[in-house]
C-alpha cells in the first residue's frame, strides 16, 4: 500500500536525461518539468487549439505582428521564495538562447541570437516582459511555441548562486554554464510541485510546493517509479505497490479495466508511428513501390490487436488535435493492389529489403506483422532489431532501408511536424538540417513552400486548411507510410481521484490528484 | 619405493613471497589494463552515436556537432583510449551521460546492492549446498543421492531469467509473499539512511525493524534464486570432493581409530574437502556477482549488472568502464581472497 | 604370467570385443569404445540425456515434417494468443498469432546451431591455446595466461553483451561473442591437464624419443585433453544455450521473426500474467535441451574421466 | 675420450634448490654401472640430466666423447641414449595402444618396417603377439615394464638408462625382469646406469657402483668390494647394514 | 598361550559389474600374544585379511566368516558401534605411508589426542600429556614441536612414528601393521621396526604384521602366513623359512637377489595353477 498523502506513478522513464529545462528535450522530463515550473502561457487542455496564461495575466500582439507583451500576474514567488519578476522570465529565455541546448532552436527560430536576446526579450518593468520576433509569424505558432518547456521560466537569482565558471572558447563564447551543470539534478522553478530528487532509471520525486501560486495541490509527495515492462506495471498496480501505471499494454490494459479495484483512462496524444522508405534505396525511391507499400500493412489487425487501447489507425503526419490535422484513412491491406503497383514499378516478384526496429512493443509486433504482409507480395523484408540509441544512430545516418519510427511534435503546433517531414534544405549528405525528410533522402520543395507560407498565415482557419492540403498530397505521394498515432493510457487504483491525463505530454498535471 | 621427501630448505621465503606478490601486482595490472583496452575498443566501435545518449534525438544538428568536439569523440581512438587511461590514473572516472552523475558515485550505490544480494545468495547456496553435497557423497548411489544430483542438474540446466520471471509471477502476483521488485519500498526510501549501502545490516543496525522487514522481502526472492543456482554448483562440486577425500588412506586410518562416522564424515573428510570448496565458493560468488545480471534486469534491482547493461545500452562508456573495473577488481580480488583462504586452510601451503 | 587364453572358435561380439588381447588396432579401438559405451550406459540419466539430445537432433533434422504451422507466419487476426490445445494449436499462439509448438520444433535448429558452432570455435582455441601454454612455459605461457586471464575476468555475460552489442544484435554475432567468452575456461583445462601430463613419465618417455614439441603437443597431449574438453563441452553446451537464451532475452540474440528460444521468452514476458504459455514454453524447452545436454556430459564424465567425478 | 659416458661437475638446480652438487662419474662401453642411495638423493636426476630432462646448470656430459650443451639434445642422440623410468604406470600413455606406443619412435626416426620391428621387440622382451593391441590398463606391472624396455630398445640405443626398473614390482617378478636386462644386455652389448635403493640388486645387475647423498657422491665402489664389506664411507656400510634385515634385539 | 584371535574360514569378495572379485577366499589362523607375519605378492588379499578384521571393508564388500572372535567376542556379529568402540581402543592398525595415512590439516599432537579422546573422557590437558608422552615413546626427540606439526612437516620416518603413536595410545591388545614400513627409506625402515618391536614386547600385544618382503617378515615374526591368490599356502614358524615346503615359498625366497651371491639368472617362479585352486 502506498502511503495516503503520496501518489506513486510506475512510469518508464528511462528518457530523462536532464532536468534542466533549457536543456531537457525528452518527454518524462515534459511531464515533469510542467507540473514543477512556470510558463508565459500554457496550452488551454480544454480547447487545443487556444493558449491561456500562466504566469502571464494577459498578453498583446503589435499591429504589425512582430512584438509580443506579456503582463505578469502580482505576488509570485518561486518555490525558493525569491519573487518572480519580468526580469526571470528575460533572463531564461538569455539563458536558453546562449547555452544553445537541443529545445533552443523553438526559442531560436524566432530570430533570437546570443547577441541580440537580451535586446529581444527582455523586462521593460518588474511586471513586463517584451518579446520581439523577427517575421509576422502566424500568432498560434508564436504563443504555441512558448507552452514548450524550454520556455519555463527559472529562479534567476537561485541559479546565479550554482554557476560553474568556465573558459571562453570558439564554441562556447560565455563565461559560465548559467547553471546547467546545477540545474541538470537540481531545481529553480515555481510549479505546483518541486522537484525533490531524480536518480536515473529509478525514481523521480516531487514534493508540494507551498510558495505555488495556483490552487494548491492536493498530495503530499508524487514519485515517478521507474518501471519499464508493462506486465510489472499490471502487476504493481494490482498489488498496490503503486497508484498508477503508465505504460500499459494492451493485454494489460484489458485486465486492469476488468479488475474491479482499478480503473484506466486515456487521451490521444501528439506522437505518430510510422514507417520510412529510404530514397536512397533504389526500390523505394520509386513513387509505385511507396504507394505499394501503403497498401501492404494490415491496419485493421495491427489496431484490433497489437495497439488496441494504446493507439488509433491514423494516415497523416499531423496528430488528431493539433490545428490542421486531416483525419483521412484511406489505406487498407490490399495485396493484389500492391502487387499491381509493384509490377508496374519493374519489381513484380518483389525484392529483399532491411528494416531497423527498436526491440520494444508495439514496433516490433507492427514490423513482425509488416514482415509478414510484405512477405505476401514477395517483398523480404528483414528486421534488424536493436536497441533505441542504436537504430536512431543508423536512422541519422541515413543507412537504413526502412526504418520504423515515432514522432512526437517539438510544440504544439502544425509546422513542427510540417517541417521535419517536408522541410530539407540541403539534401546532401553532409546535410546539417536533419528532419525527417532528409534522414529519408527525400525532397518535396513545393509541399515545403507551402508549409513556410502556413507559417506567415494569421488566420488560424486559413491556416488550418493550408494544412489539409499538405497532407493529402502527402498522402498520395510521400515515402512515409502512417500507421497510428498514441493513445496515452494510464491504468489506477479507484482510490485515485481526477486523475487524468492531457493532449499532451507536459499536459499531464499530477496538481488536481486527490487520493482517499 | 617412494619416501617423503626431506623438508625443502626454509631460507627466501620472505624473498619468495614478495616476488610471488610482486608476480601477482604485475598480473593484477596487465589485466586491468587489458580489461580496460578491450571494454574501451568494444565501448567505441559500439554502432551507437555516443552525442545521441548524451542529447537525445531531436538535438539540431549544430549543437550535435558541438558536443562531439566537446567531448573528445573526433579524436583518433588511441587518443581517446590515452587520455581516458590519464584520467583514470588522476582518479577520475568521469561523469555518466545517463545519471549525470560522476561514475563513482553511481557505483558507490549500485555496487553495494549487488554485493548484497550476490553474498546472500551465496550463503543461502553454500548452507544448503554444502550439506546436501556432503550427503549425497556419504549415501553415494543412493535415492538422496539422486535426487541430489536431479536438484543440481535442474539448477544447471534452467533459464535463471525464466526462473525467476516464473517465481515471481508465482510468489509475488498470485501468493502475495514477497515485495515487488526492487530493493525497498518506495516509502522507505525517505525515512531510512542507508549507511554502508546494504540495507539488511543499516536496518538492523539501526533498529528499523520494519524497514528490515521490508528489505528482507524484496531480497528474499532473487537471493533464493541466485542461492538456488550457487547450491546447483556447491553440492556439486562438495560431492566430488567429499568422494575423493573419503576415498583417501587418511580416512580408513581414522576409522581404523575407531572414530565415528560422524566425526571421520565431518571432521577430516569435511575439513580436508573445505581446502578446494573454498575456492569454489569463492567462484560461485564470483558467478553469482556476474549472474545477477539477468536476475537484476527481471527483479529491477539497482545493482551493478543493471548498471552496465544500462549503460552499454546508451553507450554510455564511462559508466560501463568504470562498472567494468569494478567487477574486474573484485574478480580478481575475490581470487586473491581464494588464494589466502586456501593457504590458512591448507596446511601444506602455509608458510611458517 | 598370464596363461594365454585359447581362442575358442565361437566368439561371441561381446567377448570379441571385450577380449583384453585383441589382434588388431581395429578390434583394440572398438574394444575401448564399447567398455567407454558400457560404462556410460550403466549410468540411466546419461542415456535419458542421450536420447534428449538425439531426440532434439531429429526434431531438428525433420522440423518440416513434424511441425504444423508456418514457424514465421502467423495469424494476427484471428489466432493471436491461443491457450494450449486449441484447434490444432498443440502449446497455444503468440502474440503474432503463430504456433508455438512448430516454433519451438524450428527453434530447435537455432539451437543446435549455436551449441554447434560455439563448440566448433571455442574448444579448438581453448585447446591450442591450453596445451601450448601448458607444454611451452615460460613467457609464452605468461603472455598466453595474461590474455586469458582478461577475459576471465570479466563477467562473461556482461563481455558477451559488450561484443553483441558492439557487433550488433543477431544470431552469428550472439555465436561470436558466445565463442569468444567460452574459450578461456577451455584453455585453463587444457594447461592444467597439459602441466600434469607435461612432467609425466611418458611424455618424458616420448620426449626420449625425440619427438619435436609439436609433435608431443599434437599427437600426445592433446588426446589426453581431449576427453576432459569434450565432456566440459558437453557440460558448456548446457551453459551455452543459456548464455545464448539470455542475450535472446536482452534482445541482443536472435532476431524476429527467428524461434529463437530465449527471444521467445522475451516477447511471451509480458504476457506471462494472463497467457502464460508464451513464456512458459520456450522455458521448459531449454530446460528439457540444456538438462539433456547437463546429463550427457556428467555421464561422459563418469564414462571418459573417472577420477573427475570422484571415483 | 673412450668413456661411454662421462660425468664432470655436473650440477642441477631446481628453483634454488641443487638436486646435484658436481658429480662425476664415467661409465665405459659395455659396463653396467650402478647408482645407490635413499629417496631424494638425486638418483633419478643424474639419469633425467644425462637425457636432456633436467635443468643442467654447470658442468659437462660427454657421450662417446662427444660433448652434450645444456638440456637440448639431437633425434641422432635419441638413438644413442634410452631410457627406463621407474614407475611402470606412469610411463606408459594411458590412451595408446602398445601398437602405437612402439610405432612412435619408428615414425619419429622415420625408420621402416615398423611391422617386423615391433613384432620383435615384443618378442624380445617375451610379450607375444597377443599384447600388441593391449592398452597399459590392461597390463601386470612386470609387463609394462616389459613394454618399457621394448619402447626404449626399439631404437637400437647403445646405452640404456635404467631408473629403479623394478622397485615397484614384486620380488617375483622383478627376477623375471632383472634376468630380461641381463639377457638384452648381453644380445646387444649393451652400455647400463642403473639406479636402485636396493644394494642387493646393484650388486647383483652391476659391475661398479656410486653412493649418493644429498645430491653428491659419497663413494665410489666395484661390487667385489661391496660384497667383501670394503666400504669407506659410514652411509655405505649403514646401507649394507640395512639390506641385510631386521636383527632382533 | 591365550588367544586373542581366532580366524575362521574368512573370505572377503566384492561383487562388480563383470562379476565376483574373491579379493580373500578362506583364511583361517588363530593368534596369541605373538608376531604373526603375514606374506605374499601384491594383491594376494594381505590387506583385505588386515582389513576385515579391523571392520574395515568397504560397504560393498562382503565378509563372511564361520568365526571371526576376538577374546570372546564374535566380531560378525558384533554391532557396528561395538566394532567401533573396539577399533583404537584394543584392535589398532598401523598404515602403510604415513604421506597418506594421516590427516594432512590436522596437526599431529590433534590426531593423537583424538584417539585417545575417544575412547577415553579425559580433560584436553590430560590428553595432550599423555600424547607427549606416547610421542617419547616412539622416540621422538622433540615431542612439544612435533605435536603441533602437520604431517607434511615432519618426515617418512617421523610420520610413520607418529601413526604408530596415534594408533598406539589407547593400548590396544592387537595390533595389525599393513606393511608398515615399505614406504620408508631403508636405513630409516629398520629404526621404526625397532620401535615397534619394543613397543609390542613391552606391551605384551599381539601382532599381525603384513608385508611383501618375505626376508624381512621372517627376521621379525615368530611365525609365519605365506598367501597367495587369497588362500594361505603355507603357515611356518619363522625358524623354519628354510624348510619351507611349498613351492611359491621357496621361489619368494630365492628370487631376491642378495649381496655377494652370484645367481645368473636369477631363478623365477613358475606359478602353477594348482596352487591358487
Ligand atoms: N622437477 C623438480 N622440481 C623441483 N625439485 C625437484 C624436481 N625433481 C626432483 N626434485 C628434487 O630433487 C631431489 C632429487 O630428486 P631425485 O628424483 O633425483 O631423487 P631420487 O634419488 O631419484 O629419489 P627416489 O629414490 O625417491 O626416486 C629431490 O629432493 C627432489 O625433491
Ligand atoms: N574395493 C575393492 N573392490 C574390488 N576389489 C578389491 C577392492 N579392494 C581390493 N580388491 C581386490 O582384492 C584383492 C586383494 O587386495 P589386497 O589389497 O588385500 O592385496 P595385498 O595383498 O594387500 O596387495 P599389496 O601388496 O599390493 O598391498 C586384489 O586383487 C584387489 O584387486
Ligand atoms: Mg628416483
Ligand atoms: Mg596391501
Ligand atoms: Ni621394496
Amino acid at each position: 500500500e502506498t502511503p495516503k498523502d503520496t501518489l506513486v506513478e510506475g512510469f518508464a522513464i528511462d528518457d530523462i536525461i536532464t532536468m534542466d529545462p533549457g536543456e531537457a528535450f525528452e518527454l518524462s522530463t515534459a511531464e515533469v518539468t510542467s507540473n514543477s515550473y512556470s510558463l508565459l502561457v500554457r496550452l488551454d487542455i480544454n480547447d487545443t487549439s487556444k493558449v491561456k496564461g500562466d504566469l502571464a495575466e494577459s498578453w498583446s500582439v503589435s499591429d504589425d505582428g512582430l512584438t509580443y507583451t506579456f503582463k505578469l500576474k502580482s505576488g509570485l514567488k518561486f518555490a525558493s521564495g525569491n519573487p518572480i519578476t519580468a526580469e526571470d522570465v528575460a533572463w531564461s529565455f538569455e539563458r536558453a538562447v546562449k547555452l544553445d541546448k537541443s529545445p533552443a532552436f523553438i526559442l531560436t527560430q524566432f530570430g533570437l541570437t546570443g547577441d541580440n536576446v537580451a535586446e529581444k526579450a527582455k523586462a521593460t518593468d518588474a511586471n513586463t516582459f517584451v518579446f520581439t520576433v523577427d517575421k509576422p509569424y502566424a500568432p498560434s505558432f508564436v504563443l504555441n511555441c512558448l507552452t514548450a518547456t524550454v520556455a519555463s521560466v527559472v529562479d534567476k537569482k537561485l541559479v546565479l548562486e550554482h554557476v560553474k565558471a568556465v573558459t571562453p572558447d570558439a564554441e562556447h563564447k560565455y563565461d559560465n554554464d548559467f547553471g546547467n551543470e546545477w540545474l541538470k539534478t537540481g531545481y529553480a522553478g515555481s510549479g505546483a510541485f518541486k522537484l525533490r530528487q531524480w536518480r536515473a532509471n529509478e525514481v523521480v520525486v516531487l514534493e508540494r510546493n507551498d510558495n505555488y501560486y495556483g490552487d494548491k495541490p492536493k498530495l503530499n509527495r508524487v514519485i515517478y517509479r521507474y518501471m519499464k515492462e508493462s506486465s510489472a506495471q499490471r502487476l504493481a498496480l494490482e498489488a498496490g505497490d503503486i497508484d498508477i501505471a503508465r505504460n500499459l499494454e494492451p493485454g494489460d490494459i484489458d485486465a486492469v479495466s476488468k479488475n474491479a479495484d482499478l480503473a484506466t483512462t486515456s487521451a490521444p496524444k501528439g506522437t505518430i508511428y510510422y514507417v520510412s522508405l529510404n530514397n536512397k534505396n533504389e526500390n523505394l525511391k520509386k513513387p509505385e513501390v511507396q504507394e505499394a507499400f501503403k497498401y501492404l500493412v494490415d491496419y485493421d489487425a495491427i489496431g484490433a490487436t497489437l495497439i488496441k487501447g494504446i493507439g488509433e489507425i491514423h494516415q497523416t503526419f499531423l496528430p488528431k488535435g493539433q490545428l490542421g490535422a486531416l483525419d483521412e484513412n484511406p489505406y487498407k491491406l490490399d495485396v493484389a493492389k500492391a502487387k499491381e503497383l509493384l509490377a508496374k514499378a519493374g519489381v513484380p516478384n518483389g525484392f529483399s529489403i532491411t528494416m531497423d526496429v527498436r526491440n520494444t512493443q508495439p514496433v516490433t509486433g507492427i514490423a513482425e506483422s509488416m514482415q509478414q504482409t510484405l512477405a505476401q507480395a514477395g517483398v523480404k523484408m528483414e528486421i534488424i532489431p536493436g536497441d533505441g540509441k542504436q537504430t536512431l544512430t543508423k536512422y541519422r545516418a541515413r543507412t537504413h532501408d526502412m526504418y520504423i519510427g515515432q514522432w512526437g511534435s517539438d510544440y504544439f503546433d502544425p509546422n513542427s511536424n510540417a517541417d521535419t517531414f517536408t522541410g530539407n534544405p540541403d539534401n546532401s549528405d553532409a546535410g546539417t538540417v536533419k528532419t525527417l525528410a532528409w534522414r529519408n533522402t527525400w525532397e518535396a520543395p513545393e509541399l515545403d513552400k507551402e508549409a513556410k507560407a502556413a507559417l506567415l498565415e494569421r488566420d488560424a482557419a486559413k491556416r488550418a486548411a493550408m494544412y489539409q492540403d499538405i497532407q493529402k498530397k502527402y498522402l498520395a505521394n510521400s515515402p512515409f507510410v502512417f500507421i497510428f498515432q498514441q493513445t496515452e493510457v494510464a491504468g489506477y487504483r479507484k482510490s485515485v481521484k481526477d486523475f487524468k491525463l492531457g493532449p499532451s505530454f507536459d499536459t499531464n498535471f499530477v496538481g488536481p490528484i486527490a487520493k482517499e | 619405493m617412494e619416501t617423503t621427501q626431506e623438508a625443502r630448505p626454509r631460507k627466501g621465503r620472505a624473498g619468495a613471497f614478495a616476488k610471488a606478490l610482486g608476480r601477482f601486482l604485475f598480473a593484477a595490472v596487465t589485466t586491468y589494463f587489458g580489461l580496460l583496452a578491450v571494454t574501451f575498443f568494444i565501448g567505441r566501435v559500439v554502432p551507437i552515436d555516443p552525442v545521441l545518449a548524451i542529447l537525445g534525438d531531436r538535438a539540431p544538428a549544430h549543437v550535435v556537432e558541438r558536443v562531439r568536439r566537446e567531448m573528445g569523440f573526433d579524436l583518433p581512438l588511441y587518443e581517446q583510449f590515452y587520455i581516458y587511461i590519464k584520467g583514470i590514473l588522476s582518479g577520475d572516472f568521469g561523469n555518466s551521460v545517463l545519471t549525470t552523475n560522476p561514475v563513482m558515485v553511481d557505483i558507490r550505490r549500485a555496487f553495494p546492492a549487488t554485493v548484497e544480494l550476490a553474498t546472500l545468495g551465496t550463503l543461502i547456496g553454500a548452507c544448503v549446498g554444502v550439506p546436501l553435497g556432503v550427503l549425497a557423497a556419504v549415501r553415494r548411489g543412493s535415492i538422496a543421492d539422486q535426487v541430489v544430483r536431479v536438484v543440481g542438474l535442474i539448477g544447471y540446466s534452467v533459464p535463471i531469467f525464466w526462473l525467476a520471471l516464473i517465481s515471481l509471477v508465482i510468489f509475488y502476483a498470485q501468493l502475495r509473499w514477497v515485495a515487488f521488485p526492487g530493493r525497498i519500498d518506495i516509502v522507505f526510501e525517505y525515512t531510512f539512511t542507508p549507511i554502508t549501502g546494504f540495507y539488511l545490516l543499516d536496518s538492523a543496525w539501526q533498529g528499523q525493524w520494519d524497514v528490515f522487514y521490508d528489505v528482507f522481502r524484496h531480497i528474499i526472492l532473487p537471493a533464493s534464486l541466485l542461492g538456488y543456482f550457487s547450491l546447483a554448483y556447491i553440492s556439486r562440486m562438495t560431492r566430488s570432493f567429499m568422494l575423493n577425500e573419503l576415498s583417501q588412506e587418511y580416512i580408513v586410518a581414522a576409522r581404523a581409530k575407531g572414530l565415528s562416522e560422524t566425526r571421520v564424515i565431518w571432521g577430516h573428510a569435511l575439513r580436508n574437502a573445505a581446502v578446494p570448496l573454498v575456492t569454489v565458493i569463492a567462484l560461485s560468488y564470483a558467478g553469482l556477482l556476474e549472474g545477477s545480471v539477468l536476475t537484476e534486469t527481471v527483479f529491477s534491482w539497482p545493482g551493478i549488472g543493471l548498471y552496465i547493461t544500462n549503460s552499454l545500452q546508451n553507450a554510455d562508456m564511462n559508466a560501463v568502464l568504470g562498472g567494468t573495473i569494478v567487477i574486474g577488481t573484485v574478480f580478481i580480488g575475490i581470487n586473491l581472497l581464494s588464494d589466502l583462504l586456501y593457504r590458512t586452510l591448507d596446511p601444506r601451503t602455509r608458510n611458517r | 604370467m598370464t596363461v594365454p587364453a585359447s581362442p575358442s572358435p565361437a566368439m561371441s561380439r561381446r567377448e570379441w570385443l571385450l577380449s583384453d588381447r585383441p589382434q588388431s588396432r581395429t578390434q583394440a579401438r572398438l574394444g575401448r569404445a564399447y567398455v567407454t559405451w558400457r560404462q556410460f550406459t550403466a549410468n540411466r540419466l546419461a542415456v535419458v540425456g542421450l536420447l534428449v539430445i538425439v531426440g532434439l537432433l531429429l526434431v531438428a533434422a525433420f522440423a518440416d515434417l513434424i511441425a504444423t504451422h508456418d514457424p514465421v507466419v502467423g495469424d494476427l487476426r484471428n489466432a493471436r494468443l491461443l491457450p494450449p490445445g486449441t484447434d490444432g494449436f498443440l502449446l497455444g499462439t503468440d502474440d503474432q498469432g503463430r504456433d508455438i509448438f512448430s516454433r519451438l520444433i524450428y527453434g530447435s535448429r537455432l539451437t543446435l546451431l549455436v551449441v554447434g558452432l560455439v563448440a566448433i570455435i571455442s574448444a579448438p582455441i581453448g585447446l591450442i591455446v591450453g596445451t601450448v601454454s601448458g607444454y611451452a612455459g615460460g613467457w609464452v605461457d605468461a603472455t598466453l595466461m595474461r590474455i586469458t586471464d582478461i577475459f576471465l575476468a570479466f563477467p562473461k555475460l556482461v563481455l558477451a553483451l559488450a561484443f553483441v552489442a558492439a557487433l550488433g544484435p543477431g544470431i552469428q554475432n550472439a555465436i561470436i561473442a558466445i565463442a569468444i567468452t567460452s574459450w578461456p575456461p577451455y584453455a585453463r583445462i587444457a594447461r592444467a591437464e597439459t602441466l600434469t601430463v607435461r612432467r609425466s613419465d611418458y611424455i618424458s618417455a616420448v620426449k626420449l624419443m625425440g619427438a619435436s614439441p609439436l609433435r608431443i603437443i599434437v599427437r600426445h597431449v592433446m588426446p589426453l585433453c581431449i576427453s576432459s574438453l569434450i565432456v566440459r563441452v558437453t557440460l558448456d553446451m548446457a551453459g551455452i544455450i543459456l548464455t545464448a537464451a539470455g542475450l535472446g532475452f536482452l534482445g541482443l540474440g536472435a532476431q524476429p521473426p527467428l524461434p529463437e528460444w530465449g527471444a521467445m521468452i522475451a516477447s511471451g514476458r509480458r504476457f506471462i500474467l494472463d497467457q502464460w504459455w508464451v513464456a512458459a514454453m520456450p522455458g521448459i524447452a531449454i530446460l528439457i535441451v540444456s538438462l539433456g545436454f547437463n546429463l550427457l556430459g556428467d555421464g561422459l564424465r563418469d564414462a571418459l574421466d573417472p577420477k573427475e567425478s570422484g571415483q | 675420450m673412450n668413456a661411454a659416458l662421462a660425468i664432470d661437475n655436473l650440477s642441477v638446480v631446481y628453483d634454488q634448490f641443487h638436486a646435484l652438487k658436481d658429480v662425476d662419474i664415467t661409465v665405459e662401453r659395455g659396463e653396467s654401472f650402478g647408482l645407490v642411495g635413499e629417496s631424494g638423493s638425486g638418483k633419478s636426476t643424474l639419469l633425467r640430466a644425462v637425457a636432456g630432462l633436467a635443468p643442467v646448470s654447470g658442468g659437462t656430459i660427454h657421450i662417446d666423447g662427444e660433448a652434450l650443451r645444456g638440456s637440448k639434445r639431437s633425434k641422432a642422440f635419441y638413438r644413442r641414449v634410452q631410457m627406463v623410468f621407474q614407475d611402470p604406470y606412469g610411463s606408459l600413455h594411458p590412451r595408446q595402444t602398445i601398437d602405437r606406443l612402439l610405432l612412435e619412435p619408428l615414425a619419429i626416426h622415420g625408420i621402416a618396417d615398423g611391422e617386423r620391428r615391433i613384432a620383435r621387440a615384443l618378442d624380445e622382451v617375451g610379450l607375444g603377439n597377443g599384447f600388441r593391441f593391449r592398452y597399459p590398463h590392461q597390463l601386470s606391472g612386470g609387463q609394462r615394464q616389459r613394454v618399457a624396455i621394448a619402447r626404449a630398445l626399439i631404437v637400437e640405443p647403445s646405452i640404456l638408462l635404467l631408473d629403479e626398473p623394478t622397485s615397484a614390482l614384486d620380488a617375483s617378478v622383478q627376477a623375471e625382469v632383472l634376468n630380461l636386462l641381463e639377457q638384452i644386455r648381453r644380445d646387444r652389448k649393451l652400455t647400463f646406469v642403473m639406479v636402485s635403493h636396493d644394494l642387493g640388486v646393484i650388486t647383483h645387475m652391476c659391475d661398479r657402483l656410486a653412493v649418493m647423498r644429498n645430491g653428491a657422491v659419497v663413494e665410489r665402489l666395484s661390487s667385489e668390494e661391496l660384497a667383501k664389506g670394503l666400504v669407506q664411507a659410514d652411509y655405505t656400510r649403514n646401507l649394507m647394514i640395512a639390506s641385510k634385515g631386521f636383527v632382533k634385539a | 598361550m591365550t588367544t586373542l584371535l581366532t580366524v575362521d574360514n574368512l573370505k572377503v569378495s566384492y561383487p562388480t559389474r563383470t562379476g565376483v572379485i574373491e579379493a580373500v577366499r578362506g583364511v583361517s589362523f588363530t593368534l596369541g600374544k605373538e608376531r604373526l607375519g603375514i606374506v605374499g605378492e601384491s594383491g594376494s588379499g594381505k590387506s583385505q585379511t588386515g582389513r576385515a578384521i579391523m571392520g574395515l571393508t568397504p560397504k560393498h564388500g562382503i565378509v563372511t566368516a564361520d568365526r571371526l572372535d576376538f577374546s570372546g567376542i564374535d566380531l560378525i556379529k558384533a554391532s557396528a558401534a561395538q566394532r567401533r568402540s573396539l577399533r583404537g581402543k584394543r584392535i589398532a592398525m598401523i598404515l602403510q605411508d604415513p604421506k597418506y595415512s594421516l590427516d594432512p590439516v590436522m596437526s599431529i599432537g590433534r590426531q593423537i589426542c583424538e584417539t585417545l579422546r575417544t575412547h577415553e573422557k579425559v580433560g584436553k590437558a590430560e590428553a595432550r600429556d599423555r600424547a607427549l608422552a606416547m610421542l617419547e615413546a616412539v622416540q621422538i626427540r622433540d615431542p612439544k614441536r612435533v605435536f603441533d606439526l602437520h604431517p607434511h612437516e615432519v618426515s617418512g620416518g617421523m610420520g610413520q612414528r607418529a601413526m604408530i603413536a596415534m594408533m598406539l595410545i589407547a593400548g590396544p591388545e592387537l595390533l595389525i601393521a599393513d606393511e608398515p614400513t615399505s614406504a620408508l627409506d631403508v636405513t630409516v625402515q629398520l629404526d621404526v621396526l625397532r620401535i615397534m618391536d619394543r613397543l609390542v614386547s613391552e606391551r605384551g600385544m599381539g601382532l599381525i604384521f603384513v608385508s611383501h618382503d618375505l626376508r624381512l617378515v621372517s627376521s621379525f615374526c615368530d611365525r609365519v602366513i605365506v598367501m597367495y591368490a587369497g588362500k594361505i599356502v603355507e603357515e611356518l614358524a619363522a625358524a623354519d623359512l628354510k624348510h619351507a615346503q611349498h613351492p611359491y615359498t621357496k621361489g619368494l625366497l630365492n628370487c631376491m637377489p642378495e649381496i655377494g651371491v652370484n645367481r645368473h639368472p636369477l631363478p623365477v617362479l613358475d606359478r602353477r595353477p594348482e596352487w591358487a585352486a
